[in-house]
């Protein structure tokens, strides 16, 4: 490091002669100035104020560019992240994409930082307002969508808000993701987990990498598994 | 810990004025530990690193040695409890530090697991009285002498099975209480990945 | 806590006045007292929203130690069982109408602590929620955003947690119960509100 | 003035005149105090009261036990910096630092000089900001809230420099071992955090007119909550707390770490160990570190890179650390924050053990003060004491 030569002591430590304050019956009057300063208040509702840029808001996700290794899941400290394996327009992915979990995520991008292809990023959006109801939670729980997409959105609508304002589960295990510009993006969840669910069909996507991770005797391996339905016990509002 | 590779941190620790340019063999720390190993010859003590001294203790004559030790180590930072299940022991360390000599101490015992007992150290620094709760409700060590051992940040169902412990199976434990799947959503996140 | 008939809710919305509804949402909507008990982390972020700085007192929004003077409630964070206990009662002392609004992601599903031990993973299993927000912790802003959902939900009537809260109490009960076991109320809860 | 003792006959006519209100035919009762009074922020204190005095409190946390110290256990080293912060909200930066810390000891590595600048401005910013909360609250308790509104406020600029910086508002995840996540946005965020030092430094004096010289604060904290130089030793007190019964000790002075033997400060020492003391020795504090964030402005931030290089943290899930374990402590402005790490050369730490200040501050220390202490002044002792109850709690 810098400077070695130290002659005076750095640390000095000083008694009352100048720590003591006096009492004033005066002095808090001062405060009276500020009555003529301007206000720092940010009026929410007709001002507004930007996140900073790289600020850790919610994921976004290539699904071209992901190749299901599962690191983030690995890396993730609340076991938010899922690995998931869809079917677009018919065709199943080969590569499971992650699925995030808002009810979990503590946004610290770990994730972010240990994907190998740069497939998971994340934007400055932060706003993700809903009702308490079963059926409004749904929305905390997503495959994040394209980065230019959401880019697009914010451009649009000049705010940071979660770019989905429905998700719409049907019984067949499809998902459609209604977006805020009315656009529509819709899959279906194959199933859960590393290894791809049962259909016979795209031979085995596991990379290398993946079957040394699953043939590892960790403790409590990941079980695939299909999606178990949990038995909607909750009272629906009204 | 490797003594030979001292991390940056702390070698630039060497230039505050108060010690002037250590050597190894008679620095503070040095006679420190020499001046209380004279006093008590039970004990083994090393000189870790700088302002870091550590000292193993025979479990039945802990009282005794933190007795003598307080005299030099004023305060009683901590008592940290490690669980080491495969040698069936609870390490506990006393986590001593020294206003006048700027000394930090590690007092490490080892008592078995099965029906861990200690004799406290309330008398000799009335605040072992927290910590000892504490290492009581977490590792279930009765510290005889303490009259306030019993449930006190956790609740008395958490309490009973003093939850630290190694065998303590958390999730086998959340999955009783919160149900099988406690996962909101589909995937049922209920295990570790690694 | 008394025994509570299930249609009791009704006489809370006083038929003879339904001409006034409009104006009574507005007026409650107007003036959310905030029950001051900060549940967690999301507690760190009322000072900047109650003070200059984002100052919700423009909304006619007061912190208010007394839950009998409630209208809002923040859970800012992870709830413990032992503060579960606490929010049940205090919720159930608020006077209705009373609206819950549920902070970050560990109510909803755990958060970060979701093996933990000692962290309730859904809180709307134990007390109805109105409205939710993402975000650990989410920033004043979004916490403006939800205190701003919650008066729309006011105004047009949709902030029902309160009644789904007596239609349903035997669910929330029985959840309750569950967690804590049988009888938590006259063992626990007596001994600190000696009004119960 | 605030050891005033209500004269026997005073009360006995008081009590005839049915003047106490809460139990008429008897002289003492229980209060329960907290978890949701605003000074305590989530602990309970319950208090036997003597009429206005209080006879014994007993403290009653865990209202915030998560289990962190199992939780940590079951999650790989890197990832537990995103918990282990959640520790101490108001400066969540010294969690972070301090287990990186010590995890850099058992590693051994070597953290690049622009990663230890780095940290050790944010570990000031982190003061800085925990400053300006702990105004807030204690102005708030005395009922000087004016003080709180413009802490609040000036809070807000650091939270601003910190989402730059880290791109998190309170929760920054940003020290982790072997360095730093993110490089320093550039040499605009210096500029401001320069003109924050000197923005504040200009706020100070209406600090000082309006809360630390004023004769109200004087009134509410002179006498209050005294404690002595060996009681503090005994019950582990730290930080301004015990400089204020007179002993100069500073984790940043006796075991210093990062860049602090460089800078030149001073350690402010008070005998009185009262609640003005403690006040005074914080106020003085708050000054050094707007002096010592100066001191690091000018020193510049060393080049180089910002996060250590080594090949074992291409699979950072996985990262192994080797067996051992370390104590690493730092001065937070609450006390002296330390974490105790222990190793079995897994990829998961076997033990991680959190002291907090508070443990001793919040407990013992705080049930021993509130003996014979008025009603009026429990907040006051709690606030001075700074009392964080999640470091109890954690």
């Amino acid at each position: 490091m810098k400077m070695e030569s130290v002659e005076k002591p750095k640390v000095r430590i000083v008694g009352e002669e100048k720590v003591k304050l006096k009492k004033s019956f005066v002095k808090p009057w001062m405060g009276i100035k500020y009555l003529f300063k301007k206000p720092v208040t940010i009026k929410i509702p007709f001002e507004k104020i930007e996140p900073a840029p790289k600020y850790r808001g919610f994921h976004t996700l290539d699904w071209k560019k992901c190749i299901g290794c599962n690191f983030c899941g690995q890396i993730c400290p609340a076991r938010a992240i899922e690995m998931t394996w869809l079917e677009v327009d018919g065709k199943m992915e080969k590569r499971p994409h992650p699925k995030v979990d808002y009810g979990r995520c503590t946004f610290c991008q770990f994730c972010v930082d240990v994907c190998p292809t740069g497939a998971l990023g994340f934007t400055e959006n932060f706003y993700l307002t809903t009702g308490g109801l079963e059926e409004d939670l749904e929305l905390f729980n997503w495959v994040p969508i394209h980065p230019d997409k959401v880019r697009e959105m914010n451009e649009k609508f000049g705010d940071y808000r979660f770019p989905v304002v429905k998700i719409e589960k049907k019984a067949d295990g499809t998902y459609v993701y209604h977006l805020r510009d009315g656009d529509k993006i819709e899959f279906k969840i194959l199933g859960y987990g590393l290894r791809p669910p049962k259909k016979p069909a795209s031979a085995k996507p596991a990379t290398a990498q993946e079957k040394k991770e699953v043939s590892k005797p960790a403790e409590k391996k990941e079980e695939p598994r299909a999606e178990p339905e949990k038995a909607a016990e909750k009272p629906s509002g009204e | 810990m490797d003594m030979n590779e001292k991390p940056k941190v702390e070698e630039k620790v060497q230039e505050v004025p108060e010690v002037e340019a250590p050597k190894l063999p008679d620095t503070k720390e040095e006679k420190l530990v020499a001046e209380i190993l004279k006093k008590a010859p039970y004990a083994e003590g090393s000189v870790r690193r700088e302002r870091r001294v550590e000292f193993k203790v025979p479990a039945d004559r802990i009282k005794e040695f933190l007795e003598l030790a307080s005299e030099k180590f004023e305060m009683l930072i901590q008592i940290s409890v490690v669980d080491w299940l495969k040698e069936g022991e609870f390490e506990l360390v006393y986590q001593l530090w020294s206003v006048s000599e700027s000394v930090h101490a590690f007092v490490k015992t080892r008592i078995p697991r099965e029906n861990a007992k200690m004799p406290t150290v309330m008398d000799i620094w009335p605040v072992a009285e927290t910590y000892e709760r504490e290492a009581h409700e977490f590792f279930g060590i009765v510290f005889e002498g303490n009259p306030r051992l019993g449930p006190f940040i956790l609740e008395p169902r958490e309490y009973e099975k003093h939850p630290l412990r190694k065998d303590f199976n958390m999730i086998g434990y959340v999955k009783t209480i919160y149900g099988e799947d406690f996962d909101r959503y589909d995937e049922s996140k209920t295990n570790y990945v690694i | 806590m008394s025994e509570r008939k299930n249609d009791d809710f009704i006489s809370y919305e006083l038929q003879e006045f339904k001409l006034f509804e409009p104006l009574f949402r507005w007026a409650r909507k107007k003036s959310l007292w905030i029950v001051a008990f900060c549940t967690g982390c999301g507690g760190i972020e009322m000072p900047p929203l109650a003070t200059a700085r984002y100052d919700f007192e423009r909304f006619g929004i007061m912190p208010n130690p007394a839950p009998r003077m409630g209208d809002l409630f923040l859970i800012t964070g992870y709830v413990t069982p032992k503060t579960l206990k606490r929010i049940i009662i205090t919720y159930e002392m608020m006077q209705d109408p009373k609206y819950v609004l549920m902070h970050g992601s560990c109510p909803i599903n755990g958060g970060v602590y979701w093996d933990s031990y000692n962290v309730v993973k859904q809180l709307d299993k134990y007390i109805p929620i109105d409205v939710a927000i993402a975000g650990c912790m989410p920033r004043p802003e979004a916490v403006m955003d939800g205190i701003m959902e919650i008066m729309r939900k006011i105004e047009d009537g949709t902030a029902d947690g309160w009644k789904r809260y007596k239609e349903n109490y035997e669910y929330y009960r029985k959840n309750q119960d569950e967690l804590f076991g049988e009888g938590w109320r006259e063992k626990d809860a007596r001994r600190w509100l000696a009004w119960i | 003035m605030a050891n005033l003792e209500v004269p026997r006959e005073l009360r006995e006519e008081a009590k005839a005149h049915d003047m106490y209100l809460h139990p008429i035919d008897k002289d003492t009762y229980e209060l329960f105090f907290g978890p949701q009074h605003m000074a305590t922020e989530n602990f309970s204190i319950i208090l036997k009261m003597d009429g206005n005095r209080v006879e014994k409190a007993i403290v009653n946390p865990g209202f915030l036990h998560r289990g962190f110290e199992k939780l940590a256990e079951q999650r790989p080293y890197f990832t537990n910096i995103a918990l282990l912060l959640r520790i101490c909200v108001p400066e969540s930066d010294v969690p972070e630092n301090i287990y990186s810390m010590a995890v850099d000891e058992i590693v051994g590595w070597e953290v690049p000089e622009r990663a230890i600048w780095i940290r050790n401005v944010v570990l000031e910013m982190a003061r800085l900001s925990a400053w300006m909360f702990w105004i807030m609250g204690f102005g708030n308790e005395i009922g000087l809230y004016t003080a709180g509104q413009w802490a609040a406020a000036y809070r807000e600029r650091f939270m601003r420099l910190f989402e730059e910086l880290t791109g998190g508002r309170v929760y920054h995840i940003y020290t982790v071992p072997g360095g730093v996540r993110r490089d320093i946005p550039g040499d605009r965020w210096l500029r401001q955090l320069r003109d924050t030092v000197e923005y504040l430094k200009g706020k100070m004096r209406d600090f000082d007119d309006i809360l630390f010289d004023n004769y109200i604060m004087f009134e509410r904290t002179e006498g209050v909550g005294v404690m002595d130089k060996k009681f503090a030793l005994k019950h582990a007190v730290t930080g301004p707390n015990l400089r204020a019964v007179g002993v100069p000790y500073d984790v940043r002075k006796d075991d210093p770490y990062y860049l602090y033997p460089e800078l030149d400060f001073e350690v402010p020492v008070l005998k009185e160990g009262d609640s003005l003391a403690r006040v005074l020795v914080r106020r003085y504090e708050m000054e050094q570190d707007l002096y010592i964030l100066e001191q690091l402005l000018d020193m510049g931030p060393p080049s180089g890179p910002y996060m250590v290089k080594d090949p074992k943290l291409k699979n950072l899930p996985r990262f192994k650390v080797p067996a051992g374990d370390a104590y690493a402590h730092v001065e937070s402005t609450k006390g002296d924050f330390g974490a105790y790490v222990v190793s079995d050369g897994t990829h998961k730490p076997y033990r991680v053990h959190i002291r907090g200040p508070s443990q001793s501050h919040g407990v013992t220390v705080l049930e021993e003060l509130l003996k014979g202490a008025r009603l009026a002044d429990v907040p006051v002792i709690l606030k001075t004491l700074d009392n964080c109850p999640p470091d109890i709690d954690r």
